[in-house]
């Protein structure tokens, strides 16, 4: 029989009393956001979700080319910071000395503090010009693309990889490694069998953090998209629109549209229907990347 | 070699140098990728702050640092940008704080079920998730228009640490959570309660996570222009705060910003990138500053 | 509470918001004053010329800055306010183009071929007389400024475009910096970036085949068809501080301060 | 005085996960003030778990529960509404495996007395000092009070633990194999402080080793698996379990690889 | 078969953090083929970390480097460019504390034998069987193979430690005190299994326990503490050491303790 919940210490209380607050703030925030964007969801229903046009003075608010582009640009941006962040981190816990591991992290960090618009800048100035001329074969209009796109923001989202990667191998126990080591594994054998399944929840959580931001960026995907709307891939999984402009949802959030919005209730509400979309999008994926690290520690038992 | 009469193997060295091979061309792979992977990164780094440096390290002088923005921009210095990017980042740390501590402990040591911890990890992840520019949208419609604060630099730093909360909540679960079992029991079983428990091995093993998110945290909030642009930074009047309301900050992002975009006279340009090495040296110097407790807090975490 | 009282006493904040277009000319204005008087005067660029416009409606700002014409809807809008449109100078509006296209020869563009472009009718700048290469035309964001003159140039009226969608451009930094470096580029510009060194403006060519470039004079004569007026907005007219800062915008300095960031002043304008 | 120590009644250890077996079955006994009681068994039979009982640690063990109750000082732990944190303060635990928190000797030794506030900052090195001479390992860490504790031999990290047990002043000692790691003379040791403890403590000792369990215990339990169960066996004085050999097979074939037992007590 | 197995000539341990002194003063030995050879001596004397040095996994202790060399069937394991990796297949090493990694018993015992590849997928269960058999822990954990390890008793891991550097089938056995944490029935199925392997193995083996020793060690070494640092005081079998009592006041102390040794070889 468990007694009623009562909390024994002040460290406790005031523990409750924070997270309540920053549920409350996230509910708020939504309930905002929902509330706002009510007249879009009546106007469009699920048009909103899979409509690929959107010209605001008609009326048409069909969101799929903004989610298609949002996706493609975090996957690319993972697919270039989840290797080399968490690559990195691993030669810095696992092979080099451990005092060139805080040097490297906290190198790695600066990376983190560069302004979003500075980034959007140095895509401007150079990215966006060696993807025009890597690519000048396949004819490509500009160097805008949502390959552009994905590097950037791949290069954003890399310290944040990096430095969680690198604490989530450095909390897996020495003695598990020397056990290992002394059954004749050889590092990297260690590194596969024991450090990283150990760290996968740290690494999934890692992933997950830096995915959100990837999706939440605006400036410097701003810069360098292209920002061309209604962009929806004749096929689903050619490669060819990556070499071409797009919009993410929040590029679109970031443009001067929102300025046109403010005062037209039917288009601002479609511009806040675009934030909340943008927030499903990062519950479904976050949903999946928790999903995916429950199973990964139950499969840690068997064989 | 001696013949091993118990082995499991039908010809042992044979198969076994084989999978040795295998194994060690792994580990070299291994070594040589992951090292590239480290150097890249270095490379990166060191190319993009050098671009920056190049660019900027002209416009860097005393006065850059301790001057008023004259010209708007094309000459003076970037002393209340500064200034107020550092109060933000003061408020947002002393707002994130509290809540990330909060939150990790909720999570990771008092709720029981995993259901209700799943939960709040989910809420953070989906807080993170929120685009900056929703931060910026919803809180001009709380601290701007409900409280009637007009701008003010409380609620942009209000609003930067709720943003960046849920990167330093999570990290700071993360190692809570790596922090070994027998540690907690064996503190226990000293008659600590949960609450000593936390402060004595919890905390003390775990704190570095705090550290590690508040700098990324806090490395991100220095860059951001978009929640701060419609409730607490204008372009440019502002001095030191005096109240919390209609006391607007200038700040370094959306100085930036601004000018980045359009800005005609072409000295502005130098002291943009000044401006923005000045940036990345504050994120640095925060890194460094936090170097000598995370050293430490390393060693002792070290454990076997 | 009533909209616009101006700040006269002493200690009282002047707060300007609105248009980035107008912002450097005003912010320097502004630093200029408050060197003069010690005043302390905000400006802030939040929702560009709509949010002066709307800010100032709402009563939380003493200046608008506005680089539109104010509209019938944004007086009904906010009927409370007695919006003043006080004109301190005037930008124009180019179309210009990347290096390799105007070294081909390509100087002038009418009126329809650049309806043919923005329809998507035309894609090759052979068709203008250009090189055999693909028109990369960026499109100024809808709900700037330069977007509004450009398309009441092209169709009358901004209700009349056709809805498109091309890869979009914002700021004038950023326009330059992409059409300079893409081929077969077109967008629209400032006039005052045209450098011509990077980007190169296109002369327009009316109905009656007459060439007109988009030069000072021709700005200031209203012969070049694109051009804007920059507007300051006030509550009612102008008092106390409020009206300090517009005499002090009309003024020599103020004025040399509107061509300092590459605008035309008033005196350059002809009426 | 009359009254006992723990009084375990119908005390039972169940898996929650998974197929919800019983590892320990209904286990009665009383453990008297001032003795030192012994528990042996073979390994995995569930002394450990049992131990865990007693100051309620199995509380934070995932996945079990306990059935039944036990009396401590005539005062229910698992039924009332006793503190299990001040409980555990009165009972001290010595782990099987020793766990060394990864900060210095000194901070080891210290780390209840210093966290739970027990003695003024003043007198703490002499608390430390005393402990660790009781644990016989201060003349081998005196000079390296400040040093990482982690890098101790295993044997030092085993007296550590004990130290920073008896440090934090309790009546009631739980050893879970204290001597497992120790060399002969360190055994001596620490089998010479538990019979000076005895005096003024309680304690519950686990061990494996008989000779051991004759030295120092006043009274034995016998922890046997049956079925698959761990189950008390038998209790009594040593001698009182050997003449109980011939009819509890289990400590029969226990005691088989032991005779070199003598019974001179 | 002449040539020693390993030839261990001025082997030291040197502290490189701190004040710099040496850990283990320059050791000769020679451990010949298929001989349990035991190593015994007090707590923190730098028994273990001798052990360690044999397959190198000293590499692995941060702050501790080696001086001298050893030589592994002629080979010099520190100075020739030998493959520490493959050398640690070959030497299966046994820690004083079990380490149980986070996965089912199974995948415990067949850790090695996965990752390394060294038998095919349909051998596996058999290899596990017959390791968890020697072992003496088969019966108690075929029922729950795919059971969190960590579950296990301490005694349980301590033999599952066993089983899985068995599984290996590796040449030489270090095993650092590998009954400490076991009943007497058990300790005699591992001393059994030690005689058993010596046929094939060759093994050293760390003991507090001399009786131990006496039963299953051809020969024994003795590190003692001497000036405070450990010191290779005497080697030879059991009734040598015996006789060298009187000239090494360490080993007299030592062996106090432990007058009920009969030496009956
Ligand atoms: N990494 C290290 N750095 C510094 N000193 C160490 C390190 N590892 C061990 N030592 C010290 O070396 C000495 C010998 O340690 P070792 O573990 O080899 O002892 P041992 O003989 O195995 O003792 P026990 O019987 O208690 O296990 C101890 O005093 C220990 O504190
Ligand atoms: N959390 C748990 N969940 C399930 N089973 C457990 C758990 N903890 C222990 N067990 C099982 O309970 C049994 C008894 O464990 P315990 O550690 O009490 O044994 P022990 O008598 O102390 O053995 P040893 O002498 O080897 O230390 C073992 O079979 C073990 O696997
Ligand atoms: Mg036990
Ligand atoms: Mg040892």
């Amino acid at each position: 029989m468990k007694t009623r919940y009562s909390p024994r210490s002040y460290i406790e209380l005031w523990s409750w009393l924070f997270a309540a607050l920053t549920l409350f703030v996230l509910l708020a925030g939504a309930v905002l956001l929902l509330k706002d964007s009510v007249l879009v969801w009546k106007h469009e229903g699920t048009e909103i979700l899979t409509g690929k046009e959107w010209f605001y003075r008609s009326e048409t608010f069909g969101a799929a080319a903004m989610i298609y582009g949002t996706l493609i640009v975090a996957v690319l941006a993972l697919l270039i910071a989840a290797p080399l962040g968490i690559g990195a981190a691993i030669c810095t816990v696992e092979y080099l000395p451990a005092r060139w591991r805080m040097v490297i992290k906290t190198m790695i960090e600066m990376l983190a503090g560069i302004p979003s618009v500075v980034y959007g800048l140095l895509g401007i100035l150079i990215l966006r010009n060696w993807i025009y001329q890597l690519f000048e074969d396949f004819e490509i209009l500009s160097g805008d693309t949502l390959l552009t796109a994905g590097i950037l923001l791949g290069v954003m989202i890399l310290p944040t990889v990096m430095t969680l990667a690198d604490d989530a191998l450095s909390g897996v126990a020495r003695a598990q490694r020397i056990a290992a080591r002394g059954l004749g594994l050889n590092a990297t054998d260690t590194i596969f069998s024991v450090s990283l399944p150990q760290a996968l929840p740290g690494l999934i959580a890692a992933l997950l953090l830096a995915l959100g931001r990837a999706m939440g960026e605006t400036i410097a995907v701003f810069l360098v998209i292209g920002r061309q709307d209604n962009q929806w891939p004749g096929e689903l999984f050619s490669l060819r629109p990556l070499v071409e402009s797009g919009q993410t949802l929040s590029s679109k959030l970031g443009g001067a549209e929102i300025n046109i919005a403010y005062g037209q209730p039917l288009h601002w509400s479609a511009m806040v229907g675009l934030s909340f979309l943008l927030l499903l999008l990062v519950v479904g994926l976050t949903l999946l990347g928790l999903w995916i690290r429950e199973h990964s520690k139950h499969t840690s038992y068997d064989k | 070699m001696t013949n091993r009469e118990k082995s499991h193997t039908k010809n042992p060295s044979k198969s076994d140098s084989k999978s040795r091979r295998k194994r060690r061309l792994i580990h070299e792979l291994m070594r040589l990728f992951t090292g590239f992977c480290v150097l890249l990164s270095c490379c990166l780094l060191l190319g993009i702050v050098s671009f920056i440096v190049i660019r900027g390290l002209g416009a860097l002088s005393v006065d850059f640092l301790t001057g008023v923005m004259a010209e708007v921009g094309a000459s003076g210095g970037i002393l209340y940008q500064l200034l107020g990017t550092l109060l933000l980042l003061l408020t947002a740390a002393v707002v994130v704080i509290p809540l990330a501590l909060g939150c990790a402990l909720v999570q990771s040591v008092f709720l029981t079920r995993e259901a209700h911890r799943r939960n709040i990890t989910l809420v953070l992840y989906l807080l993170n998730g929120v685009p900056s520019i929703v931060f910026g949208i919803v809180g001009m419609i709380v601290f701007v228009q409900w409280f009637g604060w007009g701008k003010s630099w409380l609620a942009g730093g209000i609003l930067l640490g709720l943003m960046i909360l849920p990167t330093v909540c999570v990290t700071l679960i993360e190692r809570i959570q790596a922090v070994p079992k027998k540690y907690i029991e064996a503190a226990r079983g000293l008659g600590l309660s949960r609450a000593q428990t936390i402060r004595s091995v919890i905390l003390p093993q775990s704190i570095g996570g705090l550290f590690t998110g508040l700098l990324l945290g806090l490395a991100r909030a220095a860059g951001e222009t978009a929640p701060i642009m419609f409730t607490a930074t204008i372009f440019s009047g502002a001095t030191l705060p005096s109240g919390v309301k209609e006391s607007p900050v200038l700040s370094l992002p959306y100085h930036i910003f601004i000018l980045a975009q359009d800005s005609y006279d072409p000295a502005t340009k130098a002291k943009l990138w000044g401006s923005a090495l000045v940036l990345i040296f504050l994120v640095f110097l925060l890194s460094l500053l936090a170097l000598p407790a995370r050293l430490r807090i390393h060693e002792e975490a070290n454990h076997l | 509470h009533s909209c616009g009282d101006a700040p006269s006493q002493q200690g009282q904040v002047l707060k300007i918001n609105g248009s980035t277009t107008v912002n450097l000319a005003v912010a320097e204005a502004a630093e200029v004053m408050r060197q003069q008087t010690g005043k302390t005067i905000h400006v802030d660029t939040q929702g560009g010329s709509s949010g002066g416009i709307s800010m100032l409606g709402e009563g939380l700002v003493h200046l608008g800055m506005s680089s539109k014409p104010l509209t019938q809807k944004d007086r009904e809008a906010f009927p409370q306010c007695d919006f003043h449109q006080i004109h301190i100078g005037d930008d124009a509006v180019a179309l210009i183009v990347s290096k390799d296209i105007w070294q081909a020869g390509v100087r002038s563009i009418t009126k329809r071929e650049m309806q043919a472009i923005y329809e998507g009718r035309i894609k090759n700048w052979q068709k203008l007389g250009g090189p055999d290469q693909r028109i990369a035309f960026f499109n100024k964001e809808p709900g700037r400024g330069t977007w509004e003159v450009f398309a009441k140039w092209l169709y009358g009226s901004i209700d009349a475009v056709p809805q498109v969608s091309f890869p979009e451009v914002g700021g004038n930094e950023e326009t330059r910096n992409k059409v300079a470096s893409t081929r077969g580029a077109l967008s629209q510009l400032s006039s005052s970036w045209a450098d011509s060194k990077t980007v190169f403006p296109l002369s327009i060519e009316n109905d009656a085949g007459e060439i007109i470039r988009a030069s000072a004079e021709n700005i200031a004569s209203y012969r070049y068809p694109m051009s804007r007026p920059l507007y300051l907005l006030s509550d009612g007219e102008p008092q106390g501080d409020v009206k300090e800062f517009v005499s002090f915008m009309f003024s020599d300095k103020g004025q040399n301060l509107v061509r300092k960031h590459g605008y035309l002043a008033l005196a350059d304008l002809s009426k | 005085m009359s009254q006992p120590l723990f009084q375990i009644r119908d005390l039972e250890i169940l898996q929650t996960t998974g197929d919800k077996k019983s590892l320990l079955a209904p286990l009665n006994l009383e453990i008297q003030k001032q003795e030192v009681f012994g528990v042996i068994g073979p390994s995995g039979a569930g002394k450990s778990s049992f131990l865990k009982c007693l100051n309620r640690l199995i509380d934070l063990s995932a996945g079990l529960s306990v059935r039944g109750d036990i009396k401590f000082e005539g005062q229910s732990i698992y039924q009332g509404s006793i503190d299990a944190d001040t409980l555990r303060v009165q009972i001290g635990m010595l782990f099987q495996q020793p766990v060394i928190f990864p900060k210095s000797i000194l901070a080891n030794v210290l780390f209840a007395v210093k966290h739970l506030a027990l003695a003024p900052k003043s007198e703490w090195h002499d608390i430390a000092q005393r402990a660790l001479t009781q644990a016989a390992l201060w003349d081998e860490v005196k000079d390296r009070l400040s040093q990482p504790a982690q890098q101790l031999s295993v044997g030092q990290q085993q007296r550590l633990c004990l130290a920073r047990t008896l440090a934090t002043g309790c009546e009631v000692l739980l050893m879970d194999e204290p001597t497992s790691a120790l060399d002969p003379n360190s055994t001596e040791a620490i089998e010479q402080l538990i019979l000076e403890l005895k005096q003024t403590h309680s304690i519950v000792i686990v061990t494996h080793n008989i000779n051991q369990a004759q030295r120092v215990c006043d009274r034995l339990g016998f922890i046997g698996l049956r079925d698959g169960m761990g189950t008390l066996l038998a209790q009594g004085t040593l001698r009182e379990l050997m003449t109980q050999r011939e009819n509890v097979a289990e400590i029969d074939a226990y005691l088989r690889t032991t005779e070199s037992i003598r019974l001179d007590t």
